[in-house]
């Protein structure tokens, strides 16, 4: 049973490092303010999530668990109304390199 | 040998009260805010004069450094405040330069009849007692980090009193010193961590036991000698000064000059002497009083060249600074020499203090009594105000070193020190920047004191007590050198590098 | 153990790396940015350190408060004219003092090579005189009861810090607010965010402080994160700056360094030292001079953010 | 080496670029910058020195751990007030906010009355 964890843990983590990966790459190639906003945003907060989800087994106990997805939400939270903000300002001060 | 362990001694009690008190003022003041903050001071000037002497007292009857453990906790776990011959001198000179800042200051800085409060006269009171707890915790801790704190506590007190006036030369001015004193205090605690990371304690007894001469103790020592030169302004570090002690309102600029700078001065003393003797060795002491000697020339001379009043004599605190460090090679080590360097050096600082602070009162009765303080335009202010103007000379006596006044024995005490020792090139120095101050006094006491033929400059009135207040300090600078020598044994008290002297 | 030096050295040379580019940077803000990661980054470090508290205390203050203080002052200098900036120093120069640094480095370097094996410490003491201070986390008992002056001389510095950013203000605005007049129109996203977020960073703010007694935590950091919700409502304009002259305002910035310095003179007639706490009351205490320093500090800390009055005292 | 001599030197080396940064950097703010980084050095100095200390079941040496927590906030204090400055400096120096306006005549502290 604790094997299966571990691979389904192993996976889940390496497919969110791989999603960071994907919003860097996006950070980096994307022309202009908003779409790199978007690729960052999405990307990371997806991998994020998938981090969580590969360490939820591993963690030590229900109060743990619950952290990591209080700490999760709090990112998704915060990363939402950020980039609202960056995209607004991007807006006004029009499309920046 | 285990580790001495601090106990409290019975004056002890009084070092607490001399630290609290003003702390608790400044927090008083802003709580209530308006003309209280004024009256707070009023009340506290004369208790904690009072403290000041009844430490003193203290240590001289008990003829031993009075200890106080804090919170019951024994060094290296707790604190200890410490109270030495040196530490009980300062804080009678804080205490008196203080109340006599206060005193002057009241016409100054009070809270105008139709407002509640205003901004300058409450920042002024809060920061003034906020300054007096930190150069008293300055003065008594006896445990590294914590003289961080008292550090930092006096950096802030200080800084504002700069740019009170808003200025945006005071504003730059301000903001200089106060990156100069971060990166002081940095380097400081820098210093203070490789010592605790070495010796497991920061207590300053506790350390004097354990420092060797080793690469820790060494880069420790160079660090923390440097960062607090930084906030002492020593000569290579010395360019926030004029424009910071120029600028400030003429009371502030009494209390930079007169003892800001000796709380950082008094720790490198505390590092040379009590926590490391000998381990800087002789060599670094000969740098340190050659930074002083090129601090005395090169400030005398900007100082001869100043077009403003109060710039003269900021760029005079600069070289009267330099004879501070001159104590350093002189009185290291054992016989009766450099016995007389120790007392010579810490009584250039006490006298200093007093003569400098009735000097920049004085410029500022002059200012405010003329307009200007521009060196030129002081024709016949003599006349006009012959007390301040008198002050003004009897400060400027002290700081050339002639006879009767404080500046005379200290000087002669180094002078006689350097020669015993056969560094005969320190005495040299003492005397060149005896007659470089005297140059720039004069420069400023032939105007002011010229026989105007009858016509005198336009000039607004000055509150007779003001000038009284100048003349007071003043005499006190001149009085300490009447005291007969062998009441300057207090300063010996409790010298940790002398074994001999109890 | 290489995995765990590898991840070790991967992160100092992360920080080291933000560090000398925010130093390099050409454009200020983007060296203030740059330090706000450096800030998370050190965090990081200190928990790899074995040291929970500073990591908290690192997060919220050294990355959060004075990020969001160097934030707030780089996009008000941006593309404003320089000012007390002195002039570029030549390359001779750059040389020279580059070289000093790396002798400063270099010496530093070899004094943490030397230190002695059997690290001195105060450990063992710490933890055999913990117990009469009644409190479990160790940093708190060193802060509270074994060097508790240094806490008292430090919100003294506090409050001293204030009173200096407060007498900056011109003095027609002594009185009024701090902060500029009520924002333009906030963005609903800030303030949807500014409704959400508080109450849970209230509720961990005093988690934090309740915790710090036995468990990493305490009231500076507590404080810190307190002051960083009362920023976010003031920018999303929930919440109004207090006015500098309000007495209620006054009071709680002293009421932190006022009640521990009562408690401590109490300690001279109750437990025969002062800021030494009767043996059976130690604990209670020190929660009560931490709730109040917590206020203090999250009040002091905002305030110390949002600079000196700059709105006239509304009459 | 152990990890903990791994980040005695990274800190040393944040001290040497904190304070070059201190001393190249023309710009005030980008001054402050440097010195939080210097200081961010050395109380990473006191983190590893405590954590060398590690003994009786403490993950460090909660002495120094202390003292860091009262370094920071005293460092924060600092840029604080440091910050305030400059903003304050820029106000006067565009000779937006009149300068101490009213302010009462604070005795002859300033020179000429210009």
């Amino acid at each position: 049973m604790s094997l299966a964890l571990d691979i389904f843990s192993v996976l889940a983590i390496s497919a969110g490092a791989f999603f960071f990966l994907a919003g860097t790459v996006g950070l980096l190639r994307f022309p202009d303010a908003l779409t790199r906003l978007h690729a960052l945003t999405k990307a990371d907060n997806l991998g994020l999530g998938l981090v969580v989800l590969g360490l939820l087994p591993r963690a030590d106990g229900a109060l743990g668990a619950l952290k990591l997805v209080v700490v999760w939400v709090l990112v998704l939270v915060a990363a939402g109304t950020v980039s609202q903000l960056i995209a607004r300002v991007a807006q006004r001060v029009g499309p920046s390199p | 040998m285990p580790d001495p362990v601090a106990v409290s001694t019975p004056g002890g009690a009084l070092l607490v009260w001399a630290l609290i008190l003003p702390a608790a003022g400044a927090l008083l003041a802003l709580a209530l805010g308006g003309r209280h903050a004024e009256r707070i001071v009023l009340v506290l000037m004369p208790v904690g004069l009072g403290l000041a002497v009844a430490v003193a007292a203290g240590v001289l009857r008990a003829n031993a450094v009075l200890v106080y453990v804090v919170g019951g906790w024994a060094p290296p776990l707790g604190l200890a405040l410490r109270a030495d011959g040196l530490s009980a001198a300062m804080m009678i000179t804080t205490a008196v330069v203080v109340c006599a800042v206060g005193l002057f200051a009241r016409a100054d800085f009070q809270t105008p009849q139709g407002s509640l409060e205003a901004r300058a006269p409450l920042a002024f009171w809060t920061l003034l007692l906020g300054l007096w707890g930190a150069l008293n915790a300055v003065l008594l801790g006896d445990d590294l980090f914590n003289l961080f704190v008292a550090l930092e506590l006096l950096t802030f007190a200080a800084v504002p009193l700069v740019c009170l006036d808003g200025r945006a030369e005071t504003l730059s001015a301000a903001l200089r010193y106060l990156l100069f004193a971060l990166l002081g205090s940095m380097l400081y605690l820098l210093g203070t961590v490789l010592l605790y990371g070495a010796y497991g304690t920061l207590d300053i007894v506790l350390l004097s036991d354990r420092v060797r001469a080793e690469p820790a103790a060494w880069t420790a020592v160079t660090l923390m000698t440097v960062g607090l030169l930084a906030k002492t302004a020593l000569f290579p570090l010395h360019l926030w000064l004029p424009p910071a002690h120029a600028g400030a309102p003429a009371p502030a600029s009494a209390v930079l000059s007169a003892l800001v700078v000796k709380g950082s001065f008094i720790l490198v003393v505390r590092l040379w002497f009590d926590v490391m003797p000998g381990v800087p060795g002789h060599a670094a002491a000969q740098i340190l009083a050659a930074l002083g000697a090129a601090a005395i020339v090169f400030g005398s001379v900007l100082a001869l060249r100043q077009a403003r009043l109060k710039m003269l004599i900021a760029y005079s605190t600069v070289a009267q600074l330099g004879y501070l460090f001159l104590m350093f090679p002189l009185a290291a080590g054992p016989g009766v020499a450099p016995l007389g360097a120790w007392t010579g050096g810490l009584l250039q600082a006490i006298s200093h203090a007093f003569a400098k602070a009735a000097m920049f009162m004085a410029a500022g009765l002059i200012a405010q009594a003329l307009g200007h303080d521009r060196i030129a335009g002081l024709g016949g202010i003599g006349r006009v105000l012959p007390m301040t103007v008198f002050a003004f000379a009897l400060g400027g006596l002290s700081l050339m070193g002639l006879p009767p006044s404080g500046g005379f024995v200290a000087k002669w005490l180094l002078l006689t020190a350097a020669i015993d020792s056969g560094q005969w090139w320190w005495a040299l120095v003492i005397v060149a920047g005896g007659l470089l101050t005297g140059g720039y006094l004069f420069r400023v006491l032939t105007p002011a004191l010229a026989d105007t033929d009858g016509h005198l400059p336009a000039h607004a009135p000055v509150a007779r007590y003001r000038e009284a207040v100048v003349l007071g300090l003043a005499l006190v600078s001149m009085v300490l050198g009447l005291l007969p020598l062998a009441s300057f044994g207090l300063l010996q008290i409790g010298r940790l590098d002398m074994a001999a002297v109890p | 153990m290489t995995l765990a030096w590898a991840f070790d050295a991967i992160l100092a040379a992360t920080v080291l790396a933000v560090a000398a580019w925010t130093i390099v940077a050409r454009e200020t803000f983007a060296a203030v940015v740059g330090f706000v990661a450096y800030g998370l980054l050190l965090a990081l470090v200190w928990v790899r350190l074995a040291a929970p508290d500073v990591a908290l205390t690192e997060a919220a203050i050294g990355g959060g408060v004075t990020g969001v203080l160097l934030l707030g002052a780089a996009a008000r200098l941006r593309g404003t004219a320089g000012v007390l900036v002195d002039e570029r120093p030549g390359a001779a120069m750059r040389l020279v003092v580059g070289v000093l640094c790396g002798i400063v480095t270099a010496a530093l370097a070899a004094t943490v090579l030397l230190l002695p094996d059997p690290a001195p410490t105060l450990a063992p003491e710490a933890a055999a005189n913990l117990t009469t201070t009644g409190v479990g986390n160790p940093i708190t008992g060193v802060l509270m009861a074994f060097r508790a002056l240094d806490t008292l001389l430090e919100k003294v510095v506090l409050v001293l810090a204030l009173i200096g950013v407060w007498s900056l203000a011109p003095d027609r605005f002594w009185g009024g607010a701090p902060g500029p007049e009520r924002r333009a129109q906030p963005d609903d996203a800030l303030v949807f965010l500014a409704r959400l977020l508080p109450p849970v960073g209230i509720v961990i703010g005093v988690y934090l402080l309740w915790v710090g007694a036995d468990e990493p935590g305490g009231a500076f950091q507590g404080g810190a994160l307190l002051a960083a919700m009362w920023l976010l409502a003031m920018m999303a304009g929930l919440a109004t700056a207090p006015a500098v002259s309000e007495r209620r305002l006054r009071l709680v910035l002293v009421a932190g360094p006022a009640v521990f310095l009562a408690i401590g003179l109490a300690g001279f007639a109750l437990a025969d030292a002062f800021l030494a706490y009767p043996e059976a009351y130690a604990k209670p205490l020190i929660i009560i001079i931490e709730v109040v320093k917590m206020l203090a500090v999250a009040a002091t800390l905002g305030l110390l953010v949002m600079g000196p009055p700059e709105r006239p005292p509304q009459r | 080496m152990s990890e903990v001599t791994l980040f005695g030197l990274g800190a040393s080396a944040l001290v040497g670029i904190g304070l070059y940064g201190f001393i190249i950097q023309p710009e005030p703010l980008r001054r402050l910058l440097a010195f939080n980084l210097l200081g961010s050095g050395v109380f990473l100095l006191f983190g590893v020195i405590a954590r060398r200390g590690a003994a009786a079941g403490m993950g460090g040496d909660p002495i120094p751990q202390a003292l860091v927590i009262t370094g920071i906030i005293v460092a924060f204090a600092g840029s604080a007030l440091a910050v305030a400055l400059l903003l304050r400096l820029h106000q006067a120096d565009r000779g937006g906010a009149a300068p101490g306006g009213d302010a009462p005549p604070a005795g002859g502290g300033d020179g000429d009355r210009t």
